[in-house]
């Protein structure tokens, strides 16, 4: 268990590149940038869990209750914010691609070579 | 307790995470992102970070897969359009 | 190089990955554990600021430098598919045509549409208080105005999207957000320093410069949303090729 | 005003002036929005200048935001730091989109109404993440200027969306990049794992204090390591991660083009060493030996790979890319020699390569703006009327192959020189990488300013991205270039020039270069203590062998050009270049499934070295 949840978040890693790497769709390949990117949410929370830890919102908390690291949840929130806007960036790119080049498969793309 | 949630939901997430990345289909593909996007969501909230669960339902599961499926049916529209120059759609 | 040259190449490079990765985690602390210094540190600050969410005081007070780049982000990346997704030399836009809803749908989205107006607008109201924020808030008030989509039609949604004001209302929160940094350099206490009045824990008012802060976020994300699905539904819907007008 | 106050406020300026620009830009016509995006330009300059005049050469200026200080060497807060380097790097990117915002005054097709506005508003968002991620000091801070600058380059690199190429090199861009800085935060996680803090100066203690407290060397800090790396190789298109750095650079709009190879990737290169100085070069990170060997393996490797793409070239644009990338591989060895001498030297050669650079693409972008090509053998000729180009563009040239008394040349001859102390035939690779850079760019420019020689053959078997049919980026085609497109090139040249004949510029550079190696320094100053006095800085001024090596680098690079223009066309490529330049070129095949196995190959690549030399 005490090194289970780092290792999926390796494994989300992985998965996604593999995606990137065989992708033959871009708009699938940005989903695969997206799933690569869910490990990071992965390893950082699993890196701040602590057990027997509540979450760090001390409205119905006494002041010394332990609690769960609110640091990585802090990177983790921007984190996402970063991800999404860069999904839409690419997903714009690819729309516009799409329509100059007539293809969305990645391996047709061939006019930037050599 | 917690800890065979904890496990649920990791194992879940990944298991939804590898299909994600091996659905090929866009359409699809956005579904299973969605659908990640709340295993995700389920995780979180396991590891106690509500405020990351909510961000994570907001994004993940409904902006991401919405921005896919309107970029799927704006190349649909396009590949129609390509296929059938004479026609609109 | 071969779709099943590059696959083995990959592979070969992602094992050793792999079993970096799976040696870097057995020396890792364990899952759980008890040592987080910066954590501790953080909770400590947080409650001296008079902050409930230990959260939204690492992400609007201690470390809301990080937001603010964050936010710049954002906004680049309205303005960025703003500029990629405009109008080509050779387009135009057509009118969308009139959708027809089925009635569960709209009474559907009628519903949820103030439901999540409402929910959005708490988010955003408590985030110094409670779990969410103006990230989550903005994003669930986005979400809100396009159930009009889905219970009536696009033109519905042209109708109560005022697409010009959120435009500059992004970029007015971009701007507040960094403008906000300067009172803090103007009193001498550093850039983006918490020097307003904190208030009373666990009230509306606590905490702060991170509840403007935290408002300042709201009505950026839910307006940068907004307008940034906007230029998707052009794309999606409205924008054509000029030969493949109707 | 404080010192420390600028530092923050060099980051704030060009963002509020997005906001304002984004907000009153549609309202204002077109000599207003350009007036008032170079007064926000001008002002982070001036801001920049006086936090580098105010830094004290063998100091530091520490500022906590927030007023986050620190309480017995712990705080919760960001800190931005700012040394000669760093706040030098913060002025020249700065610096560039004043020249670059003046520069694309008359020249760029910018849309107006709705839109109005935006092209600045991302230029000065572009500014201010350039500016974060040169002076922060927070490991994820650094991530998220990273991904600013990242985001707003993808959209303005695909700026013409009219044409499929730009789209497919920022496509290229973006996935890549984007991949690589979630890399980046997984090492960072992985450090905040070990170490449970998040500034650099905090994690280099803490790792310390781990390895002080009896844990050996493991595994942990190498993989973190390379990870935390991947983010700022990438960008700094180290190869195997260069890909996409030719894709994106080529196709850009000229003006973009600028700030891309002036200072973008150059500053990649500034955060592997920026990185590892801090938090990995003390007890508990790596030992100098294994990163020493490894990076200077990666930066000859890039230093190539760079040089042997970039003769064969004919876009001139894609030239310019493959140049960079070659010159950012002399930059990383010099990096990667661990010593001030080495570091100034680099510092030298960037500030002089970015004005060179800026201005042979600024040239560039006048070809393309007159003819619509950027083709070396379409043009062949065709640029004879425009003599003053010409010039510019052979001096350029020149300038790239490290004529002394260019900043270029001085910046070479001092890395040289501390490269020379560590393995002896380093000098050949600098020599080789600047001549044969230097020689493609002269050759272009002699052809198709010159019209000399006969017009080249087409090889029908090199798959090779010709210049020919480009978007022209204005438009109105065929008008006299405007006064500030020819007059932005001749003040960066000018620069250039100035780095190596003021005294002033590299001593100050290698005052800051001692100081950036000062890892205690650093810490105790950050962290509030008192620094001790950094070491002695090396000589950065030129000396005999060095004089005499630019000479000889510029020399090969007028042979090579002139061999190259006489050369009779239709005669058949040599043995020598089948084997060597055709596989290497057919490897750069613009598909993005290797980009990505590429990346990951040399990840693996540096994981393996590093490992082995533990």
């Amino acid at each position: 268990m005490s090194v289970f949840p780092y290792l999926v978040a390796g494994w989300i890693l992985l998965a996604g590149l593999y995606g990137l790497v065989t992708s033959r769709n871009l708009v699938q390949a940005v989903g695969c940038l997206a799933v690569a990117q869910s490990s990071t949410y992965v390893l950082l929370l699993a890196v701040g869990y602590r057990s027997g830890a509540t979450a760090p919102v001390f409205s119905d908390l006494p002041t010394d209750a332990p609690v769960v690291d609110p640091v990585v949840q802090a990177l983790v929130l921007t984190d996402i914010v970063v991800g999404a806007t860069v999904t839409a960036l690419l997903l714009s790119l690819v729309i516009q691609l799409r329509k100059r080049h007539g293809t969305v498969d990645p391996e047709e793309l061939t006019g930037l070579r050599g | 307790m917690t800890n065979a949630l904890t496990v649920i939901a990791l194992l879940l997430t990944a298991v939804t995470a590898t299909t994600a990345a091996l659905t090929r289909e866009p359409v699809r593909q956005a579904v299973v992102l969605a659908f990640l996007g709340l295993c995700l969501a389920l995780l979180f909230t396991v590891l106690q970070a509500p405020d990351v669960a909510l961000s994570q339902l907001g994004v993940g599961s409904a902006i991401t897969p919405l921005l896919i499926l309107l970029t799927v049916r704006r190349v649909r529209r396009q590949e129609q359009a390509d296929e059938h120059p004479d026609r609109t759609e | 190089m071969s779709r099943t040259a590059r696959l083995r190449l990959f592979l070969a490079a992602a094992a050793v990955l792999a079993a970096a990765l799976i040696t870097a985690a057995t020396e890792l602390p364990g899952f759980g554990g008890h040592h987080h210094p910066y954590g501790e540190r953080a909770v400590a600050a947080g409650l001296a600021r008079q902050t409930a969410n230990i959260i939204s005081s690492v992400n609007f007070d201690q470390r809301a430098f990080d937001t603010l780049g964050e936010e710049s982000i954002l906004f680049g990346s309205v303005l960025g598919a703003a500029i990629l997704l405009r109008l080509a030399r050779d387009e135009g836009k057509r009118r969308a045509a009139a959708e027809p809803v089925l009635p569960t749908t709209r009474l559907f989205g009628a519903t949820l549409l103030p439901v999540t107006l409402l929910v959005g607008g708490y988010l955003v109201a408590h985030g110094q208080l409670s779990p969410g924020g103006g990230f989550q808030g903005g994003v669930a008030l986005a979400t809100a105005l396009h159930l009009a989509y889905v219970a009536a039609d696009y033109r519905v949604l042209k109708r109560i999207r005022p697409l010009a004001a959120l435009d500059v209302a992004d970029a007015l929160a971009a701007g507040t957000y960094a403008a906000l940094g300067l009172i803090g350099l103007a009193q001498g206490a550093g850039y983006l320093a918490n020097t307003l009045p904190l208030g009373t824990f666990n009230q509306m008012s606590s905490s702060g410069l991170v509840a403007v802060i935290n408002a300042a976020v709201g009505v950026e994300v839910a307006s940068g949303v907004v307008v940034l699905l906007a230029h998707f539904l052009d794309q999606a819907v409205e924008i054509v090729h000029n030969g493949e007008n109707r | 005003m404080n010192t420390a106050d600028l530092l923050p406020l060099a980051v704030a300026v060009p963002l509020l002036g997005a906001a304002v620009l984004a907000v009153t830009g549609r309202r204002l016509p077109r000599p207003g929005r350009d007036a008032l995006a170079t007064a926000w330009a001008a002002a982070d300059v001036a801001c920049l200048t006086l936090l580098w005049a105010r830094t004290a050469p063998d100091g530091r200026a520490v500022s906590w935001l927030g007023g986050w200080s620190p309480r017995g060497g712990h705080s919760v807060g960001v800190v931005l730091v700012a040394d000669r380097l760093g706040a030098g790097l913060a002025l020249l990117a700065a610096v560039l989109v004043l020249a670059v915002v003046c520069y694309a005054w008359r020249y760029f097709d910018e849309p107006s109404g709705e839109h109005g506005g935006v092209f600045p508003a991302l230029l000065l968002l572009f500014e201010a993440g350039m500016v974060g991620f040169a002076l922060t000091g927070d490991l994820f801070d650094a991530f998220v200027f990273f991904e600013l600058m990242g985001a707003v380059a993808y959209a303005l690199t695909g700026y013409r969306i009219e044409d499929e190429r730009p789209l497919q090199g920022a496509l290229a861009f973006g996935l890549v990049n984007s991949a690589a800085a979630y890399l980046s935060l997984l090492g960072i996680g992985l450090l905040y794992a070990r170490t449970g803090e998040l500034g650099l100066a905090q994690i280099g203690a803490a790792l310390d204090q781990h390895a002080a407290a009896g844990h050996g060397r493991d595994a942990l800090v190498v993989v973190a390591f390379v990870l935390v790396l991947a983010g700022p190789l990438v960008k700094a298109a180290t190869a195997p991660f260069h890909f996409w750095l030719p894709d994106a650079h080529a196709v850009a709009p000229s003006p973009v083009c600028m700030l891309l190879s002036g200072v973008m990737v150059e500053l990649g290169v500034y955060g592997v060493a920026r990185i590892h100085r801090v938090v990995f070069a003390g007890a508990g990170g790596l030992p100098d030996d294994a990163v020493r060997d490894t990076l200077l393996a990666a930066g000859v490797l890039t230093a190539l790979v760079g040089a042997v793409m970039c003769w064969p070239q004919r876009h001139l644009k894609r030239m310019l890319a493959f140049s960079t990338v070659g010159h950012i591989g002399l930059f990383l060895i010099g990096a990667a020699l661990l010593d001030p001498a080495g570091l100034a030297g680099s510092a030298v050669y960037v500030a002089g390569h970015a004005g060179a650079k800026a201005a042979l693409f600024g040239l560039t972008g006048v070809l393309l703006d007159r003819y619509g090509s950027v083709d070396e053998h379409g043009l062949h000729g065709r640029a004879r009327e425009l003599r003053l180009t010409g010039l510019l563009f052979v001096i350029g040239a020149l300038a790239l192959a490290g004529l002394p008394p260019f900043g270029t040349g001085l910046g070479k001859a001092v890395a040289e020189e501390a490269a020379g102390h560590w393995g002896g035939w380093l000098p050949a690779v600098f020599v080789l990488v600047s001549a044969l850079t230097g020689g493609a760019v002269l050759r272009a420019g002699l052809r198709v300013f010159g019209g000399l020689g006969a017009r080249p053959a087409e090889d029908p078997e090199a798959a090779a991205t010709t210049g020919e049919g480009e978007e022209p980026e204005i438009r109105e085609p065929g008008r006299r270039p405007p006064v500030p497109m020819l007059l932005v090139p001749a003040l960066l040249l000018a620069g250039c020039l100035a780095v190596g004949v003021l005294p002033g510029v590299g001593r100050a550079l290698a005052a800051g270069a001692a100081a950036f190696t000062d890892r205690d320094g650093y810490l105790a100053q950050t962290l509030g203590g008192a620094p001790a006095p950094a070491g002695a800085a090396p000589e950065a001024w030129w000396t005999v062998p060095g004089v005499l090596l630019g000479l000889l680098s510029t020399l090969l690079a007028v042979g090579l050009a002139t061999a190259a223009v006489r050369r009779a066309p239709g005669r058949d490529t040599s043995g020598l270049f089948r084997v060597t330049v055709l596989p290497l070129r057919r490897l750069h095949s613009g598909l993005l499934g290797d980009y990505i196995a590429w990346l990951t190959v040399g990840l693996a690549a540096m994981l393996a070295a590093l490992t082995a030399q533990l």
